[in-house]
């Protein structure tokens, strides 16, 4: 007998490729400012993607992961958080971080290579980006523990790649939220590819929402795409984690139309058919659909909003590309609370090096 | 008492009362008087709870703090590191155990990219005040992989502190200091002289300064620099020497990471003749470091070569053999004559 | 929904806790010699167990894990095993060791301090013990990857706890060996007690078994006390794996009737009630209830083995407790195939330091 | 050729043909050689099948050596070096790529507890002919963890063998070695100079001794000691300085564990001058064995203190001010001529 054979995982979708209703809708859906914002939020996630991947080619950023394809995930999960909420976010959570208000002018500070993106209060008690992977996993569980000795009702949410689930640490930290019971949410972004790995050779598991089983959590499959059926997993995961019932794995089944990042090439081993045929489930080309369908939306109002996204988007550009360098004493300064003695004598060292060298820095 | 949630202070401290206790309840004790004045201080690791540890460091806290504040993991190191990540940056003050510094390696990603990195990565936005505590070190017969001395490994991260203590009062107040210490600590404590003294330890003992040496013996002829269990081979070395009329120094370097060179220095730089003990292997080892910086910073001080005495380049033997490998007072003794008689 | 609602894991039994069957038995339990030699070589494994507990007492021996009430697994698992396949053990399979031929006197120098515990011809290419929780899980699927690559037949088989479970290790092995359908039988002995921490606090799944669902790998439990139901369920993983069709995880479920090691005091932390309960249901008084039901043993056959063991352990421990301490430079002669110049200075030195103290070692 | 299960030699291996090669195509050339030449080495990683790896280096060769020895794994780095030493064990030859030497603390279990120990442990019953290969180093604004030099965390373990190469030529010769070598052996390429320059390769390029210093320059008035990519700006300062007149030697350690401590003696008991060049942090970094070694064995020789010229104890920086932390020529420079104006 085959595990797949006696493991069941539950597959939500309400909206086809073309944006047409599946299915009976939610009601929550007749409201239509929830699906406007969602599409709104999308299309200035996916402008601001395209211009960090366009600072990159044009040298004036670090290597940048684009989020193109997989906007809808990052955007339901981060809207349905409340503020106090507690994000543990993944290198390709542009569209969600917009969401939670950070400027984009933060993040893009982080690809181009400069520790205050992640410093800024806006973040409040969100992590930075994880960059080893599936280490954020434990800071979930860890944070979901420290809500719940102080007995508060947040909820820690934390995403991750479909390669990130390879990794024990992410085992480890569905098994610890299993026996806690903890508030947490993960969210599986499965874009089918791990750099260059697909999903097929990343696990042998049919699903990889089925991990979850094995700590004993409620696990589901969502489309990643469709939105509705991502408001209704998201929320109830939330949901059920706020009122201390534990925890739920939702994997949300997208895919990765850029390269991996800006130092990839996916040529190098994906086929194009699959990326063309990829296009065609692409979140806001369906939401857009959904909503002219409904009437929802137009010609009018989409202009509007790209112009409104480039006007955004271009504040924040101007703002990365015009912040000063840190001082050389930032590299030393936040090491430890109290400064050691000899990292005071390196620092002053450092400091006369860059005075005599007149040395800059990158892009400045 | 940088108490954020609560200035209750449990009432059942016996603030007056100090007993002899060994190390381990020395440990004991602290962490019993962290819990009681500060209610962000939660405990968490293997065993740690009805069990009280397989040292019974922990023993009698789950009792006293309840299941929310002494919590029994699941089997995996790199979990409970992370979670204390997950909860410091959160504001509460986890002090985790590490079942013995062999098992810490699952834990080293964690350590090394976030505990160390989380302040400065967010600029202070996010900080981890987490204590990692680990008995290590070998001498008690212990099986594979229990008797190791990687200190090493960590002194070489920056954001981390690596502090030892070397007898029950340091044990308490260095182990207060780390855990009331905003940043995060790797507390290290010497099993093998767990249970070997006692001292008189209470709630009014000092909290001791992190990142300072202490100088247990003063004296002019030859600096012997220790830390952890050695230190105990290193005092009775140091009052062999003293029989045969040499005026010995001695330093217990307690927090190797980051390093008080000054407080070595200053001594080396007055008795001109170093030798420095450590169970850890010798290459790479924190050893290296502390004999490179005096050469290099007081090198026209030194009148002789200093001496490492270490464990060998070797694995930790097992039980049977230990004993080749662990540094004994005629090492020291040896390595110390020779500096003195070097000309 | 929760988990286990969508996850069903078979459970595999034979034999009643007092020896009677519970429905009918496979066929190949006609042949007797099979369930006698299963009763001979768990009775002499938990005399040599009892006799190393006692060296431990005694002050002859270091820390020692008992295996007592769990012999079953280990000793089936390792008696249908081929010589030429490989065993990746963990410290609790005193009894398998012994089925694979290797001398208990071996196992006694191992806990007894002395690395030529693992160094025998009488070992193959079988692991030695491992200390450091299911980090032999990776090395199991290392093995087996080895004997894949090279078109080889044999399987690994691979044991530890159930509190290796929780360890990331486990699972990352497990989800390999599913991507690359890889020749292995994972084992775990669910003894119910990670040292303190219950079975209960250590997952929140309801199996340990549907770890394996998670990588998509069949997965079963079985009565870790009945030799008939073990037989079953490890003939069958073996021959699943030998015939290339991959991995299973069997959840043997058992009792650690002893203390954690000889280091430990179980009565800290467990109710005697449980500990006698678990009496009831141990595996060697099981499987004679069946024998001496069927006819197949009796107080005559019974006597003449306790001898036996006596007069085979007896020949061990003597052999363990002659053993001279080895050489001081046989702690460095083994780090390198080639010894590195520094290191054989440093021999030097021991070599000397010991002659001038006529040092020993520890029992010599 | 240490082949065990197959002699055949591919033909398709330009036996003569010698090319300008980079570093990280000669390290491509070297695996595709040890490959033809030897059944039993297999590669694994993360991205290393048809992408290649990251950096190329093992581009081709799932083409030309099929999915059974150039196999692709999950997102795993524990499972990377432990599948590793389980093969090894069963006389394969894995050459494992961990993708940045920053996510290679995942493996630090299975590299201390086992790789370093299974000869010892089993007493050569089985051992572990495995390499792992990490591309390592900052400088090329890589993002956050992917810059690191954390050389001296496995520098401590015995029974390991860390190794890396600086130019083209050593990269083959070293890798050659490496794989061949019956241990395990941490290979650690740095990538900032991966491809900084051509030289000639081919299958007639000498396999290089392990365990052994190159001299790359010799001189008398000062010793030059580095590793890794910080052997360019060594070079580029050794260069300036024979310039001012100084007289020069330049030592790239290559094997930093086991260290050849005879080669690094003999130049700086000649030189009676030295500094030590890394990238990683200074303190506890690899240059303090080397230092402390020197001073030790040598101090009467010594005519300055050694001089370091490192990395910061800092955490790398994002790139916008990594080059703040790197050692440039001229602090090598700066150092050496003040050793050289010592007395
Ligand atoms: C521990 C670790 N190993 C390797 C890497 C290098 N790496 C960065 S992203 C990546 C693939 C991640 O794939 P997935 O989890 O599917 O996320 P995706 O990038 O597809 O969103 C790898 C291997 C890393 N960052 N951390
Ligand atoms: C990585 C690691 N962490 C901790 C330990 C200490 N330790 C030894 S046995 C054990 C409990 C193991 O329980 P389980 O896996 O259920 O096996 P059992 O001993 O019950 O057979 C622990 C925590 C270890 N050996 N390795
Ligand atoms: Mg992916
Ligand atoms: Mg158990």
């Amino acid at each position: 007998m085959k595990a797949k054979e006696y493991c069941h995982i539950p597959y939500i979708r309400y909206l086809s490729d073309e944006g047409e209703a599946l299915h009976r809708l939610p009601a929550w859906t007749e409201n239509s400012d929830v699906l406007v914002d969602y599409y709104r939020s999308m299309v200035i996630a996916r402008a601001g993607d395209a211009k960090a991947v366009a600072l990159q080619r044009t040298g004036q950023m670090g290597t940048y992961p684009s989020a193109l394809g997989q906007e809808a995930i990052s955007t339901v999960c981060c809207s349905l958080l409340e503020k106090e909420d507690v994000l543990i976010p993944y290198y390709r959570d542009l569209p969600g971080l917009m969401k939670r208000g950070i400027p984009l002018s933060d993040v893009l500070l982080y690809w181009g290579g400069d520790e205050r993106g992640s410093a800024s209060e806006a973040w409040g008690k969100d992590f930075p980006n994880c960059v080893p992977i599936a280490t954020q996993a434990g800071h979930a569980a860890g944070v979901a523990t420290a809500l719940k000795v102080r007995h508060q009702h947040q909820v820690a949410m934390v995403s991750m790649g479909d390669g990130a689930t390879s990794k024990g640490d992410f085992t480890e930290a569905l098994n610890l939220a299993g026996v806690w019971q903890l508030p947490i949410v993960f969210i599986i972004n499965n874009n089918q590819w791990a750099i260059s790995v697909p999903r097929k050779i990343q696990s042998g598991a049919p699903t990889l929402a089925q991990k979850g089983v094995s700590a004993g959590l409620t696990s589901i499959q969502v489309d990643g795409n469709d939105v509705i059926a991502l408001h209704e997993a998201v929320n109830a995961a939330i949901k059920q984690a706020r009122s201390g019932k534990g925890a739920t794995v939702i994997e949300a089944i997208t895919y990765r139309l850029g390269d991996h990042t800006t130092a990839d090439d996916a040529s190098r081993y994906r086929e194009s058919e699959e990326l063309q045929e990829a296009w065609g489930r692409e979140p806001i080309k369906r939401l857009r659909n959904f909503l002219y369908q409904r009437g929802l939306w137009n010609e009018e109002k989409e202009q509007a909003l790209q112009k409104e996204a480039a006007a955004l988007i271009d504040k924040e550009v101007k703002r990365y590309l015009n912040t000063p360098l840190p001082e050389i004493s930032d590299l030393f300064d936040h090491h430890y609370a109290q400064m050691p003695a000899q990292l005071e004598k390196q620092k002053q060292h450092a400091i006369a090096k860059a005075e005599a060298m007149n040395m800059g820095g990158v892009h400045s | 008492m940088n108490s954020s949630v609560s200035e209750t202070v449990d009432q059942s401290i016996p603030k007056e009362v100090s007993e002899k206790l060994t190390m381990v309840e020395a440990v004991n004790l602290a962490l019993d008087h962290a819990m009681a004045d500060d209610q962000d201080v939660v405990l968490l690791g293997e065993d740690i709870g009805v069990n009280g540890g397989v040292f019974r460091a922990t023993q009698g806290l789950r009792d006293k703090y309840g299941l929310k504040r002494v919590m029994d993991t699941p089997l995996a190191e790199t979990l409970i590191a992370g979670i204390s990540v997950g909860m410091a940056t959160q504001g509460l003050k986890p002090v985790a155990e590490i079942q013995f510094m062999g098992f810490i390696f699952p834990a080293m990603e964690q350590l090394i990219c976030h505990a160390a990195r989380m302040r400065n990565r967010t600029r202070g936005r996010l900080t981890c005040p987490m204590v990692l505590r680990a008995p290590f070190g070998g001498g008690i017969h212990a099986p594979e992989h229990h008797s190791e001395s990687t200190e090493a490994l960590l002194a070489h991260i920056p954001g981390l502190r690596v502090v030892m203590p070397s007898s029950p009062v340091r044990a308490y107040g260095l182990l207060r200091a780390a855990i009331n210490d905003p940043d995060p600590v790797i507390f290290l404590e010497p099993k093998r002289i767990y249970r070997a003294v006692k001292q008189d330890v209470s709630y009014d003992t000092a909290i001791l300064p992190l990142d300072k040496c202490f100088t247990l013996k003063q004296g002019n002829d030859v600096t012997l620099i220790s830390w952890g269990a050695a230190v105990k081979e290193t005092m009775e070395a140091a009052n062999t020497l003293q029989e045969y009329g040499a005026s010995v120094e001695v330093i217990d370097v307690a927090t190797i990471k980051p390093l008080d060179m000054e407080t070595i220095l200053t001594s080396v730089r007055k008795t001109g003749r170093c030798v420095i003990i450590h169970e850890a292997c010798k290459s790479f080892g924190v050893g290296a470091e502390i004999s490179a910086a005096l050469a290099e910073e007081a090198l026209t001080d030194l009148k002789a070569p200093v001496e490492r005495v270490t464990g060998y380049d070797i694995t930790m033997p097992y039980y049977r053999m230990e004993d080749h490998y662990l540094p004994k007072p005629d090492d020291i003794i040896k390595a110390a004559l020779k500096t003195l008689s070097f000309h």
